[in-house]
């Protein structure tokens, strides 16, 4: 049942977007298709889960044993900038083809901040290993569905005449505003 | 680009935060005081201008080729000096800030400045560049931390703003909602038309 | 406590060098160095995105005159030539100097010349109303005056005149092209903006003869040779009943325009003629005064915005006192 | 950008060897130099609870109550989660003035927040504080002090002629407005300190 | 009789069919016609008289060269005035002859007696088509395709049935009706021959039942006709549309993109039947049609025989003049007939009406943002979303039209009858099948 | 209509051209190309993206505007291949690992070599991939 | 030529008699039972709180339209009288005047007008102002004023009480039983008419559903909502009422307390903000339904059905792409 509560808590509760604010650029700057949002929110599983993997041998098994947390930051962003890019070339070099496929599918938006700020939501959280992956699994389903649902509302107010002053980046907060209202109403449902 | 352009510029013209949409995510999410916006911004106009300071000093010593890599090493380096600085001397605004401090490193505005700018400018130029950058980011979070701080507790920088009626505890009855999440969007949402509307005036 | 500084050290230079090596990688395989003019051409572009270029935004334009190496096509209208030669400069090449242009309004089928015949209850889109019916006038030729140039215009250098309920184009066009890919009927066409911002060029799109296009409006190039016979620099040719000033041939000599019996040829910025002759006022009496401010909506725009043309609203003046006179 | 270094592989790891070595280094001695503070703040963030919830005093003894099977260890997360109390026995000019009880409670409107509960000699309440929580803002928050005269009425009670419940439930509490939850909660961490005392308390420190 | 009619969507306008109970009246030969040599859905047919030329009626004045094409015959007797542009319905300049009518002079061979042939025993199939192709019948439902053409069933395809569109389900338009109950034995003979002409044994003539007259009249007839039927159909808007009237009769729906003869039908409208009869048993090609004149404000609706080529002002007069508060004039009916730019046009191949509509019922009322109700979604009878479709087009969103079908869209209108915020929904649907059309034949070449 | 699919289509020009192969770099169109300071962002966002597309139908000169399309099926089977798959043997191998050997260390490493094995698995599969992935690609209409 | 101008525009030519006034007057006119039966129970202060609710929402929106959307204003059409009435609705009686009004800026400013007005909204303005209310005064949108029949002779007097739902929430989150809390709830045949604290426009589910019926005859509304709503709610609830009948309260409860009629009837059924096609109307019913009772019973706020209706129409367009019509020439011919 703890998972299911991690799982909840980080999807709903904590939405990592709504009530987290992370990754809100690429949740604003995504493109309205949903298919590309669906997308996204399968590339970011991935990446976070291994960001997450990755960061936290890092942290347990190099920084804490030498007693040099403080060097947390520096060395999760290097890590992870190095692991997004790796994981690219790895698919570059492996089937050029593929990896076109998913040039041609997804957005060219890197999520480095909300891969860091859940890295570092798992160091702060006390997870264990397993904590931390599925935390981090969770928090990627948050952000993808955050994702879908806005992606949907943005195909939706495209169109539509939103006034002049509103148009683009204000109705999408005004919008997130909304969509973080209702789902405060998710609060305490754990 | 006079000197005062480039510090005024970032106010609104070329805001990151209103205008240039940049580092949003410290943006909403530790304005729920002015004082927490004034910190944030502070804390990021430390490193945009450090970072720029560095990065404009040994532009030529790094190969194109990892250049990325060490702007990004040199950016976390100040960033994690103000994390230690900042929970040494001022806990209270540590903890108020949390998460976002070590989010300072992903930040665009400071990649961003330091591989457009820095990194083909002479140093003086990159200090002010970062100084104006930062001025603004601050403006920016100050601002809303302000209108949320008073829409939402009545208060400004902690003083109270006697506007809202007093409920029998005491306490002024105000729109909680904009200390709390949703209150952050939509706060920002409207502050970004508003400013649309009068940097193109 | 050195030894916290000696792992840091360590631990931390690893990673680094881990990362160079990945990143290095990274470089060698992957990742494409644009050229850094791309930047500097994008930075002095308008950065309208307006496609007027004939390219998808600004940076397409920017990516693709850095790879020509030439600039033999490039044009920016928005920035003009300053712009063009600023980024030959950057570029070390030389421009492709075109002569700045601007949208005119070939037709003048106002709700005076043009009276209404039937009224039009649809979509306010032109293309809609031309696929449906011949225009409001009855000139199937005419603008429709649904706006859709105006709409079209990213740079609100274009209005709908309420009372001839013809667009006008203001003086800030950028040439960007977009309302003459918008009007369904091909009104609007580039012309160059001349010396001076002068320009003269027929005011009609329509291909009928005389008297069907007389009965719809007041203003059709009735195709009677006049102006071609009268043009000594053979700028000016009939084809299709319609006459045509080809820009790149006329001097601006302003013998063609006294000679249309329609009022059809618009002068644009010229001084007041010093006098007409008699006969035009006695075919059009009204039209002549009304010529300059109201028909022609350049000069109309005068009254309204500060960036009009210096001249051309003493001008207008000027002319409606001669008028009276006679 | 006149004299670029060329980006061989060589020059490349020894330029980001070097960056993040003098990184390193500067970090390692900013955290020597910050790293006593850090631990200074930290524990004047207790004593100044502790100060705001009894008197004056110049020696704090602590000792640490974990409650019965309540230490979890979960495969969720790495270190046991320990619901702890902690006491800290105050002295002034070595005369004992009172017990500053460091209690949580579970009840919340969001899960769990801890409070310090400041007792003196005789038992009755000094002052409360509330230590950390997650509250709603202006509401539960109302908990503490500097929000509303909701922590008054503790003052000087003592718990046995003062039941430390809310209103609703039968006891003497006025809960906030709105938020009885919070307050029941208030009180549940209230009573577990006392509890913790009495256990604690009743042995040799 | 079981009533059948397509389930998806439709709509269900007031009728005003006031002419309903008006025999059709001879319209008076005008005294001078003029005949748009573009008469049909597909290529202009090419003069081939001049100016002066002497005609006579029934004589061919324009050859219809390319496949989809017809053949347009003079209406009148008379003097070509001349071969030129003349504003056409919409106000464009379309090629048409002129006439200036002479006497009534028929050219030989036309056999001009009422009376009844029925005898179709020796007509082939390439006869029947070739009668049909030389005598420039068009379909005379209103979309004027050449009705030879869709005789020729193409190879691969297996035409089963004839449907005849006896539907007629526009309000006020009764000119079908009227064909249905005078002249209803022609009818059933052409019927016979496009059957024929088909290759196929099986005929269903749909009627609406509110025009029981006609059912009865026709079903009394139609046992000395075997293979025809007559299908009683539930009033509904549009059941007219060959789709439609297909699913309702024999429950096919035709797929997307697809014509009729996919699913083994063939539609043609009662007027077109009797055109047929006309030109195969009498041999006279199509001079004349039956034309509703109706109108609330008019003082009296009729139905008209009518010479093609007839002023539509014409027609006017002949009940009684425009009326004072005449706001609009539509050729065909309120649903998807075109308003007219000027009553100087002539009555054509495919005028099945003219309206009159008074100033108030021909105001658009402004239209107001979209509800999102999702009536016009409810009504579409193909199953389309037209406020999405609207709302693509407008925005430019071509590739959005065609993904959403806008091509499958019928143009009967239903959605934007029904929309609450009046919104101009049909209009950006065709503009967007416009772009689409463009957008498609583009990317073939 | 001959196709009822939905494709991902994007704008992208001709930078490379042969009978049997042509290459197009997208124009990305998405939230970043219209960001002000895209030139400043370099995390690994801004690449070009180039696709090459086989045994063209027709003959495309270097420099045209094409739209280049795929089937949102392919797409997302290309990020099952690519990122869920190799997820999913991450967690797989994560938890099995952890209940089996019951110390994260191992189990971590172990996921992570299965990654890298899943990675050469699919190395294998190139050429077959090289066949099920098809694009569209068309001259831009003009309107 | 007679000569008047002819009119010419595309076909179709007719209209049929719908338009925007009507479908929203109609509304309101179903909702005048519920006021009625609201002025009844609370008195005058109901009616006090919907009017400044609805002038509040009109004068919003006309000023909106007119100084800073500048464009033609439409407050003809009534929607904005909706929305106002329906914030009343959703509100306690006392509500302090002020508050009403920032509920009303909220619901027509940022909820409406943000958009562009009527019709480009994607939440239900209405329930945005009322939510945003609920979380920014929650002291004063949860103090209920006890029902005080208007001719029962009783002094009117400012005593609060929770509602039916709080007392099974609150009791039941101490550990008591549904049996033992029932007590403490006014009989089911109250708590249909409408005699029971609660939010001014929620207590009478007989006069909400007779209002329905009256839209579902003008086809104001379809049933795909109402129905599905109602059913997700009676099946969810149901299920665990079987699990366990002291721990979780029947279907009927949950059916008639709170703002579950209201929100069935009157707002989850907003075409705007509401799916279009009937399939996907039943999935948005659905959804709403398991949310409502997954806050009601597990979540922290008594009631859900304004959280549970603003979630399913931020999934409306998700639900709209999902579930397109049925397309003539789909289905395989013989
Ligand atoms: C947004 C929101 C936040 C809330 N936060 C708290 C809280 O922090 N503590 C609390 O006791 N009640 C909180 N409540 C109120 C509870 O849900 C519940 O209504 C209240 O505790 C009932 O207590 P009462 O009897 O004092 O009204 C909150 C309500 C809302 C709407
Ligand atoms: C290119 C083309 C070919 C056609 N071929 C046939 C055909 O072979 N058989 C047929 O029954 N109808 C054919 N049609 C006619 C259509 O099915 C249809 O009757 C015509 O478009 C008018 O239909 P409407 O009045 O319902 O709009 C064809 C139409 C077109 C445009
Ligand atoms: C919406 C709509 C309504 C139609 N209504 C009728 C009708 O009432 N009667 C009719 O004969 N044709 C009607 N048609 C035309 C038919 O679709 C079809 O073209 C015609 O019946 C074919 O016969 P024809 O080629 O002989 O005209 C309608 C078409 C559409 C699109
Ligand atoms: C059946 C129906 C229900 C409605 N419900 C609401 C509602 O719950 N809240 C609201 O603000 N407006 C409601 N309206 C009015 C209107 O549709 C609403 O204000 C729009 O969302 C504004 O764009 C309703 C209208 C209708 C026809
Ligand atoms: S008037 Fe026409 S050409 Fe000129 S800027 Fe506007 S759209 Fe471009
Ligand atoms: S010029 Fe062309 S596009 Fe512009 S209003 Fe006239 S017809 Fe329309
Ligand atoms: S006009 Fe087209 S979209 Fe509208 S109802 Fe008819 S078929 Fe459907
Ligand atoms: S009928 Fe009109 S208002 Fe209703 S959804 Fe369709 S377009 Fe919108
Ligand atoms: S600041 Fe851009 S994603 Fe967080």
């Amino acid at each position: 049942m703890e998972i299911l509560t991690i799982i909840i808590l980080a999807v709903f509760v904590n939405n990592i977007v709504l009530a987290q604010f992370l990754g809100i650029c690429p949740f604003i700057g995504v493109s309205k298709k949903i298919d590309t949002a669906v997308g996204m929110g399968g590339a970011v599983l991935f990446v976070m889960t291994l960001a997450t993997l990755v960061t936290y041998m890092i942290r347990y098994y190099v920084l804490q044993p030498y007693g040099l947390e403080f060097l947390q930051t520096i060395s999760f962003i290097l890590v992870i900038a190095a692991l997004v890019q790796m994981v690219e070339i790895i698919l570059k070099k492996l089937s050029p083809t593929l990896f076109q496929a998913l040039g041609i599918f997804l957005p060219l938006i890197t999520t480095n901040c909300a891969v860091l700020g859940v890295a570092i939501l798992t160091i702060n959280g006390n997870y264990s290993l397993v904590g931390g992956v599925v935390y981090a699994i969770a928090n990627a389903i948050g952000f993808g569905l955050a994702l879908i649902i806005f992606a949907g509302i943005r195909e939706h107010l495209d169109l539509m005449e939103v006034p002049k002053g509103m148009r683009g980046v204000p109705i999408s907060f005004i919008v997130a505003g909304i969509l973080a209202l209702a789902f405060m109403g998710f609060s305490g449902i754990v | 680009m006079s000197i005062k352009e480039t510090l005024s510029k970032g106010f609104i013209k070329e805001n990151p935060v209103f205008i240039l949409l940049l580092g949003l995510c410290p943006t909403l999410g530790v304005t729920t005081s002015a004082i927490n916006g004034l910190g944030m911004g502070l804390a990021t106009a430390f490193v945009l201008i450090m970072s720029n300071l560095v990065v404009s000093i040994i532009k030529n010593q790094i190969p194109n080729k990892v250049r990325i890599p060490s702007f990004i090493v040199i950016i976390a380096s100040f960033v994690t000096i103000v994390d230690l600085v900042m929970n040494a001397y001022v806990p209270a605004l540590h903890e108020q800030l949390g998460l976002f401090i070590p989010l300072i490193v992903v930040n665009c505005v400071v990649l961003g400045r330091a591989e457009a700018f820095a990194s083909k400018n002479t140093v003086f130029n990159s200090i002010i560049d970062g100084l104006g950058m930062g001025i603004g980011f601050t403006f920016a979070l100050t601002l809303l931390g302000a209108v949320r701080e008073i829409l939402g507790s009545g208060a400004f920088f902690g003083l109270s703003v006697p506007i809202y009626p007093i409920d029998e505890g005491g306490s002024p009855v105000t729109m909680l909602v904009f200390v709390l999440a949703p209150g952050a969007f939509i706060g920002l949402g409207y502050l970004i038309s508003i400013m649309n509307r009068i940097s193109k005036s | 406590m050195n030894e916290i500084i000696l792992y840091a050290v360590i631990s931390l230079g690893a990673i680094g060098v881990i990362a160079a090596i990945i990143l290095f990688f990274v470089a060698q395989k992957f990742k494409v160095i644009e050229d850094p003019r791309i930047d500097e051409v994008e930075e002095v572009l308008p950065a309208a995105n307006c496609g007027g270029c004939g390219f998808a935004g600004c940076r397409n334009f920017a990516e693709e005159i850095v790879k020509a190496e030439n600039m033999e096509g490039f044009n920016c209208p928005v920035g003009g030539a300053d712009l063009m030669t600023d980024i030959g400069q950057a570029l070390g090449l030389e421009a492709d100097l075109k002569d700045p242009e601007i949208a005119v309004l070939r037709c003048n089928g106002s709700c005076e010349h043009s009276p209404q015949k039937v009224q039009y209850d649809g979509v306010k889109s032109c293309f809609v109303a031309n696929a449906l019916f011949s225009g409001e006038g009855g000139c199937a030729y005419g603008c429709l005056g649904c706006g859709d140039c105006v709409e079209a215009c990213d740079f609100d250098a274009m209005y709908m005149d309420e009372q001839t309920g013809l667009p006008v184009v203001k003086d800030n066009c950028n040439a960007c092209g977009a309302c003459v890919k918008a009007c369904p009927r091909n009104i609007l066409e580039l012309r160059p903006r001349g010396k001076k911002d002068r320009r003269i060029f027929v005011a009609c799109m329509n291909e009928e003869k005389a008297i069907p296009a007389k009965a719809n409006c007041s203003v059709t190039c009735t195709a009677c040779r006049k102006c071609e016979k009268v043009c000594k620099f053979d700028a000016i040719k009939i084809e299709n009943f319609l006459a045509y000033i080809d820009p790149h041939k006329c001097t601006l000599c302003r013998k063609c325009a006294p000679e249309c019996e329609t009022n059809t040829i618009w002068e644009v910025n010229f001084r007041p003629r010093k006098e007409r002759p008699a006969v035009k006022e006695q075919t059009v009496p009204d039209k002549i005064a009304e010529k300059p401010d109201s028909a022609n909506p350049l000069t109309k725009k005068d009254e309204k915005s500060d960036t009009a043309v210096k001249d051309a609203s003493s001008e207008s003046k000027g002319e409606a006192k001669t008028d009276k006179q006679v | 950008m006149a004299s670029k270094k060329e980006s061989t592989f060589l020059t490349m790891t020894m330029t980001l060897f070097i960056v993040t070595v003098v990184a390193a280094f500067s970090l390692g001695s900013i955290y020597n130099l910050t790293k006593d503070k850090i631990k200074e703040a930290k524990e004047r963030k207790v004593t100044d609870a502790i100060r705001k919830v009894l008197p004056e005093f110049d020696r704090l003894e602590k000792s640490t109550f974990v409650e019965e099977g309540e230490l979890v260890q979960s495969i969720y997360k790495r270190d046991p989660v320990a619901d702890t109390i902690i006491l800290y026995k105050a002295f002034n000019e070595e005369e004992f003035i009172g017990t500053a009880v460091k209690s949580y409670t579970n009840m919340g409107y969001s899960g769990k927040f801890w409070i310090m509960l400041g007792i003196d000699a005789t038992g009755k309440i000094y002052n409360t504080a509330v230590v950390e929580h997650f509250e709603t803002p202006g509401l539960g928050d109302k908990m503490d002090e500097s929000k509303s005269k909701f922590p008054l009425q503790f003052k000087g009670k003592d718990p046995r002629d003062f039941i430390i419940r809310v209103e609703k439930d039968g006891g003497d509490v006025d809960a906030i407005t709105a938020a009885t939850i919070s307050s029941r909660a208030f009180c549940d961490a209230v009573n577990r300190a006392f509890e913790a005392l009495s256990i604690e308390g009743g042995k040799e420190l | 009789m079981t009533l059948k009619t397509f389930k998806l969507g439709g709509i269900h306008p007031p009728e005003h069919k006031i002419s309903a109970g008006k025999a059709i009246e001879l319209m008076p030969i005008p005294t001078q016609v003029s005949i748009p040599l573009g008469q049909v859905l597909g290529v202009p047919s090419i003069p081939i008289v001049k100016r002066g030329d002497q005609v006579q009626v029934g004589q061919l004045i324009g050859k219809g060269e390319a496949f989809i094409s017809a053949q347009v015959h003079s209406s009148v007797s008379g003097k070509v005035l001349k071969v030129d542009g003349v504003p056409d319905s919409s106000g464009y300049r379309r090629n048409a002859v002129l006439i200036e009518v002479e006497g009534d002079d028929w050219t030989d061979g036309i056999d001009r007696s009422t009376e009844l042939n029925r005898n179709i025993r020796e007509l082939t199939q390439s006869d029947i088509i070739e009668k049909i192709k030389s005598s420039g019948i068009v379909g005379l439902g209103g979309a004027t395709f050449p009705s030879h053409v869709k005789l020729m069933v193409p190879k691969g395809k297996v035409a089963e049935v004839l449907l005849i569109n006896g539907v007629e389900c526009e309000p006020y338009l009764t000119s079908d009706h009227r064909l249905m109950l005078e002249r209803g034995e022609e009818l059933l003979v052409g019927c016979q021959i496009l059957m024929k002409g088909l290759g196929v044994d099986r005929a269903i003539i749909g009627i609406e039942n509110n025009k029981m007259d006609a059912i009865d009249h026709l079903a009394s007839l139609i046992a000395d006709y075997p293979g025809i039927s007559i299908q009683a159909l539930k009033v509904q808007y549009p059941q007219g549309g060959e789709k439609q009237l297909i699913k309702a009769c024999i429950n096919r729906e035709v797929p997307s993109g697809k014509l009729p003869i996919e699913v083994g039908a063939v539609v043609n409208n009662v007027g077109t039947a009797f055109a047929v009869y006309e030109a195969v048993q009498k041999n006279k090609p199509l001079i004349e049609r039956i034309v509703t004149v109706a109108g609330k404000s008019l003082m009296e609706s009729a139905n008209f025989q009518v010479r093609i080529g007839t002023p539509i002002s014409q027609l006017i007069e002949k009940v009684g003049g425009l009326p004072e508060d005449t706001g609009k004039v539509i050729s065909g009916g309120p649903m998807m007939g075109k308003a007219l730019n000027s009553l100087e046009v002539p009555v054509v191949k495919g005028t099945s009406g003219i309206l009159i509509m008074n100033a108030k019922e021909a105001k658009r009322s402004r239209a107001v943002n979209c509800i999102r109700c999702g009536k016009c979604t409810a009504v579409c009878p193909m199953g389309l979303e037209p406020f999405y479709l609207a709302q693509l087009a407008k925005y430019e969103d071509y590739s959005g039209c065609e993904k959403n079908r806008i091509m499958d869209c019928i143009e009967c209108g239903s959605c934007m009858y029904t929309c609450p915020s009046y919104r101009p929904l049909l209009d950006y649907i065709r503009l967007g099948k416009t772009q689409v059309g463009k957008l498609m034949r583009s990317r073939q070449n | 209509m001959s196709d009822q699919k939905n494709y991902i289509e994007h704008e992208g020009i001709v930078i490379k051209s042969s009978p049997s192969q042509v290459d197009v770099k997208i124009i990305v169109k998405s939230g970043c190309a219209s960001c002000h300071i895209k030139g400043a962002c370099n995390f690994s966002d801004i690449q070009e993206k180039v696709i090459e597309v086989r045994n063209p139908k027709t003959v495309f000169e270097v420099g045209e505007k094409v739209l280049i399309g795929m089937e949102n099926t392919l797409g997302y089977k290309a990020l099952f291949l690519g990122y869920l798959f190799p997820f999913a043997v991450i967690i797989i191998t994560l938890f099995l690992g952890i209940s089996f050997f019951q110390k994260e260390s191992i189990a971590a490493g172990l996921s992570l070599a299965m990654a890298a094995i899943y990675y050469v698995i699919l190395y294998f599969f190139k050429d077959h991939l090289q066949k099920v992935f098809r694009y569209k690609i068309m001259k831009i209409p003009l309107l | 030529m007679s000569g008047n101008i002819l009119t010419v525009s595309p076909s179709p030519h007719m209209h049929g008699n719908q338009n925007v006034p009507k479908i929203m007057w109609g509304v309101i006119y179903a909702m005048i039972p519920a006021l009625l039966v609201s002025i009844y129970f609370f008195g005058l202060e109901a009616l006090r709180v919907t009017l400044i609710a609805v002038a509040a929402c009109v004068l919003f929106e006309f000023l909106i339209q007119k100084y800073l959307i500048k464009g033609m204003t439409t407050i003809g059409d009534g929607s904005a009288i909706i929305t106002g009435i329906l914030i009343a609705f959703n509100v306690p009686s006392d509500l302090p005047w002020w508050i009403v009004i920032i509920g009303s800026l909220v619901a027509i400013g940022m909820g409406k007008m943000s958009f562009g007005g009527l019709g480009k909204n994607p939440f239900n303005p209405a329930l945005v102002g009322r939510v945003f209310l609920l979380i920014s005064f929650p002291v004063q949108m949860t103090s209920w004023p006890v029902v005080n029949p208007l001719f029962s002779g009783k002094l009117v007097d400012a005593s609060t009480g929770p509602t039916p739902l709080a007392i099974m929430k609150e009791g039941l989150a101490n550990g008591e039983t549904v049996t033992a809390l029932k007590t403490q709830i006014p009989e089911y045949m109250d708590l249909l008419m409408g005699n029971m604290g609660g939010s001014l426009g929620e207590v009478s589910a007989i006069a909400l559903f007779l209002g329905a019926l009256f839209m579902l005859f003008r086809k104001i509304i379809s049933w795909h909502i109402p129905v599905s709503y109602i059913a997700s709610v009676i099946i969810f609830s149901g299920i665990l009422w079987l699990i366990n009948p002291e721990q979780y309260v029947d279907p009927l409860f949950h059916l008639i307390t709170g703002g579950l009629m209201l929100g069935v009837f009157f707002m989850a059924t907003d075409m705007v903000t509401s799916p279009m096609a009937g399939k996907g109307q039943i999935i948005f019913g659905l959804g709403c339904g398991v949310l409502t009772i997954l806050i009601r019973v597990f979540g922290a706020y008594p009631e859900g059905v304004s959280f549970a209706i603003l979630i399913m129409n931020a999934f409306v367009p998700l639900i709209n792409r999902g579930f397109k019509p049925v397309r003539f020439g789909e289905k395989i011919n013989i």
